[in-house]
C-alpha cells in the first residue's frame, strides 16, 4: 500500500487556502490542526462559536498549569490563550457572523461527501444519534467550506460517495476535500481530481472513490508548503 | 434603591415550580455555567421541567463536572431542547441520553445558531423568523419552507422560558452584568428571554463600579443575583486579565 | 499584519459608484454621525444613491450642521428609507423633504425598531421576520400578516448596503470599535450589514489598545478607518469618561 | 372657563404612575416633562432609543457649558448626564428591549385616542407627512401606554374622539389618558372616568368628549402628590 498523508499533513496542505485577514472556524479533529501550520506573518482571525475572534493558539500540556482558564476555551472546550485585538461577544451575535456571511473559511471533518458537495458528519456512526452543534450553521452558511477527511473509512469504505447513506448536514455545501491522497474540488460539473499524494496515480485515487473523478488539466502533485 | 441580591442559591431558586421552563447557560466546559443554581435546583427538586440549554448535561467534551446533567440524573426533566445533546463518549454515555433514547425525556433538537437566534428571538419580541440553516436535513421535519432571493429557509419560531439561569463576572445591584472573555456564550440573550432571571456571578459590586461601555446584559434583564461563595476547583484565574497588550 | 487605516476621507469613499446603496449612522444630532466622511462623498459626487439612516437628514431636531442632508442638496439621493425623515419644524422643510414631496426622491419610511431590526437582520443572515409593530398602519400596506400566538404580525425583510459610514470613538487597526456613551445607535448594526464598512473614528490605536472586552464592533466587520483630523466644534468633553461612581 | 391644569401638573400626575425600579422611556412634549416630578427615593431607570438606560437629569441651560455632550443625548438630541448604573447599547438592543417588553412604561404624546384606546400621534397636523420615529414600537410594545395631553386642540376639539381622522400610531395601545381636566382609563366597556381636575364636573368633562364616558365609582379630584 502506498503512503498516505498524516492528519498533520492535511492540515499543513489545508493551511495554504487560507489568506491574510481571513476569518476561520475550525472545527474538531483534523480540523483544529490547522492553525499549527499558518505561514508565518500571516495573520488568521480564528473564530469561536462561544463568542470570541482572534483569540490565540490553544494552551499546550506543559502550560496548563500557568496557563488554562476555563473562562477562555474554543468551542471544542480547549484552553486557548489572549492575543492582541481579540475580542468577545455572545452566541446569538456569534452565530450572526456564521449566519450573515461574515466566516470566510470552515474547516470540517466528514463522514461522507458526495459529488454535488452534500456533507454529512454530524451523526455518530451506529449509534443513531448525534450533535448538530455549530457545524450545520457552518456549513450552510460559511463562504468557504473546506472538507478534511482521511479518503477512506476504517474499513477501506469511500467516503466520497454517491449518495449519503447518513443525515446530512447540508447539501451542496463543500467547496474543497483535503484527503490523505488527494484534493478534490467540488464543481457543478462534479468531483474534480486537483492534486494527488505522492506516489498516487489518478487510477488509484478514482479506484477509492465512489463518484467519477474529473481530472484537472493542471493536476499535480500536493503541495504542503 | 433598587437591590436585586439574593443571599442564598436556595432562596433563588425556590419558587420554581414543577413544570418550569428553564434556560441554562452552558458550553464545553464549567466556564459560564451557573454551577450553583444547578446544584440548587437538584436539591429543591421541582420536577417535570423543559431545560434549554446547548447540551444535555454531562457531554464529557472537557472536564467532568457536575452541570445540568445531575437534574436528569435526578429525573427532573421531561424535555430538552439542545443542539448538542449527546455524549461524546459512545462507551460514557449521559444520563440525558439514555433517557431520551428509552423515550422517557423528549429531545428537540436544534442547530446551535438557530437555537441561539430563536432565544434572542423571545427576548426581542420577534415571534418567527426565517433561517437557511438546516433546509433539506432532518431540521426542516414539520417547518415551514420558504424561498428569499432564490435560497431556501426555515421559519423557525421565538422560544422563551419561565426562568433563566446565567452565570457572569460581576453584578451591580441593579443587575448589570459583565463577563469575562468566553463566559457570554448563551448568558446574555437567556438572560433577556426569560420572566425571570437569576445570575450568578463572582462578585457583587455597587451601581457605578463596573464601565457602562463594557456592561453586557443591562440591570433591566436581571431579576435575582446571587454571589458565589466557594471556590469549585476549576482552572480558573481571576487576578489575571485576559485583556494582552503588543510585546 | 492586517492594519485597515486610510489616511484621507477621500480615499475611503473614492470607489463608490453612482447608484449605491449606503447606510449612515445617525440619530438626534451628531453625536455618532460620520461627518467627514458624509462630506467626502458630497464632494466625490456619486448620484442616484440610496441612503438607509434613521432620518434623511436637516430635521433640526438640535444642532444644526451638515449631516447627509448635504447629500439631497447636491441631488446625490434617489430613495431614502428612514423612519424620521421630516423636518420638526414646519416652517423650515429639509431639502430631503422638499425632495420627497416633489417626487424626485422616493421614501419608504418605516417603524424606528423596524428599520434597526432589519439592518441587524441583514447583517445576522436572516432574510426576514414578524414583528408585532405596524399592524392595522400605514406600515402594514403591501405587507403579509399573519398572527403567532394570536397577536398580528407583518412580514418584514433584511437590509443590506453596499457600503455603510458609521462613527466610533476608538479603532485598532484591525478595525475592532469602541463607541462613547450614546454615539452607537444604528452604528454597531450598519456595520455589520454592508459589503464595505467605513469608519470614522476619534483615534486609531494598536491591536490590544482596547479592552477585548469592551469591543463593540468585532474588526472583521470593519473595512476602512478614518481618524478625524481636526475639531468640527461640537459639544464634546473627550477628556471625561462618563462612567460615574457613587458619591 | 375653568382652569386647567398645566403641561407641569399633568406631568406630577402621570409620575404617580411610576413605581420603584419601573422601565420608563418617555416621548417629547408634556412625557418629557414626568420625570422633574418623581418621588424622592423611587429609582425610576430611563430608556432612551438611542441606546442608554438609567441615565440622569437633562443637562440644564446653566450648565450647558460645563456638561454639554453630543456623546451623551436622550431621544430628542437633549443633553443628559450620566448616572451611576446607566449602560449603553445599540439601536437593535434597544428596540429588542422594547419590542420584547421590557419597557414597563411609555409616556406618548397625542393627536387623538379614540375609545377603544388607538393612538394617532405621529403625523404633524396639516403637513400631510409625519415621523414615525421610535414610537410606535413603544405603542405597540410597551407593557403600558399612558398618553398625556391637553383634553382639546387649540380650537377647543376634543382630543379624546370616537374615530381617529388621522393615521394611527397604533391600535388599541393606550392604557390610561391624562389630560389637563381628567384622568381616564381605557377599558374593555369604553373609556372610564377615574379622577377630574378641581372644580371641573362629569357634565363638563364629557361636554369636551366625543365618546360617551362611563363614570368610576370611585371618582375622584386629581391627586397631584
Amino acid at each position: 500500500m502506498k503512503e498516505r498523508l498524516s492528519r498533520e499533513a492535511i492540515a499543513m496542505r489545508i493551511a495554504r487556502e487560507l489568506f491574510d485577514g481571513a476569518v476561520v472556524n475550525l472545527g474538531i479533529g483534523i480540523p483544529s490542526l490547522v492553525s499549527s501550520f499558518v505561514p508565518e506573518g500571516m495573520t488568521v482571525i480564528y473564530h469561536t462559536e462561544n463568542g470570541a475572534l482572534g483569540f490565540g493558539p490553544v494552551v499546550g500540556a506543559e502550560e496548563m498549569a500557568e496557563k488554562a482558564d476555563i473562562d477562555l476555551v474554543n468551542a471544542s472546550g480547549q484552553y486557548v490563550t489572549p492575543k492582541p485585538g481579540m475580542c468577545f461577544f455572545h452566541h446569538a451575535e456569534s452565530f450572526a457572523m456564521i449566519r450573515g456571511g461574515h466566516v470566510d473559511i470552515t474547516v470540517l471533518g466528514v463522514l461522507e461527501v458526495n459529488e454535488k458537495g452534500d456533507l454529512a458528519n454530524w451523526m455518530f456512526p451506529g449509534r443513531g444519534v448525534g450533535n448538530i452543534g455549530g457545524g450545520m450553521d457552518l456549513a450552510f452558511n460559511a463562504r468557504k467550506v473546506i472538507a478534511a477527511t482521511e479518503h477512506t473509512t476504517k474499513d477501506g469504505k469511500p467516503k466520497l460517495v454517491r449518495q449519503c447513506s447518513v443525515p446530512l448536514t447540508a447539501p451542496e455545501c463543500v467547496d474543497l476535500v483535503v484527503t490523505d491522497i488527494a484534493v478534490v474540488e467540488v464543481t457543478g460539473k462534479g468531483l474534480v481530481l486537483k492534486e494527488f499524494a505522492p506516489g498516487w496515480t489518478v487510477e488509484e485515487i478514482q479506484a477509492l472513490t465512489e463518484p467519477k473523478l474529473l481530472v484537472a488539466p493542471d493536476l499535480k502533485e500536493i503541495q504542503l508548503l | 434603591m433598587v437591590n436585586k441580591v439574593v443571599v442564598t442559591f436556595e432562596e433563588a431558586v425556590a419558587d420554581i415550580p414543577n413544570g418550569a421552563v428553564i434556560m441554562v447557560g452552558n458550553f464545553a466546559g464549567p466556564g459560564g455555567t451557573p454551577y450553583y443554581l444547578i446544584k440548587a435546583l437538584a436539591r429543591q427538586g421541582a420536577r417535570g421541567l423543559t431545560i434549554i440549554a446547548n447540551t444535555a448535561g454531562g457531554i464529557g467534551l472537557t472536564l467532568d463536572y457536575d452541570d445540568h446533567r445531575v437534574l436528569f440524573e435526578n429525573r427532573q426533566v421531561k424535555k430538552v431542547i439542545a443542539s448538542f445533546p449527546f455524549s461524546t463518549s459512545p462507551s460514557r454515555p449521559s444520563s440525558a441520553e439514555k433517557q431520551i433514547l428509552a423515550g422517557e425525556v423528549e429531545l428537540e433538537i436544534l442547530p446551535q445558531g438557530t437555537l441561539a437566534e430563536k432565544i434572542r428571538a423571545g427576548g426581542a419580541g420577534i415571534p418567527a423568523f426565517y433561517t437557511p440553516t438546516g433546509v433539506e436535513t432532518v431540521i426542516e421535519k414539520g417547518k415551514e419552507r420558504r424561498y428569499f432571493d432564490g435560497r431556501p429557509c426555515l421559519l423557525e419560531h421565538a422560544l422563551k422560558a419561565d426562568y433563566a439561569f446565567v452565570r457572569a463576572h460581576k453584578a451591580d445591584k441593579m443587575g448589570n452584568l459583565v463577563y469575562r472573555g468566553t463566559m457570554r456564550q448563551f448568558n446574555p440573550i437567556m438572560a433577556t428571554a426569560a420572566r425571570v432571571t437569576i445570575a450568578e456571578v463572582d462578585r457583587v459590586v455597587e451601581a457605578g463600579d463596573l464601565d457602562p461601555e463594557a456592561v453586557v446584559t443591562p440591570g433591566i434583564f436581571v431579576n435575582r443575583i446571587v454571589q458565589v461563595k466557594e471556590d469549585p476547583g476549576f482552572p480558573r484565574r481571576l487576578e489575571r486579565s485576559f485583556w494582552v497588550r503588543q510585546a
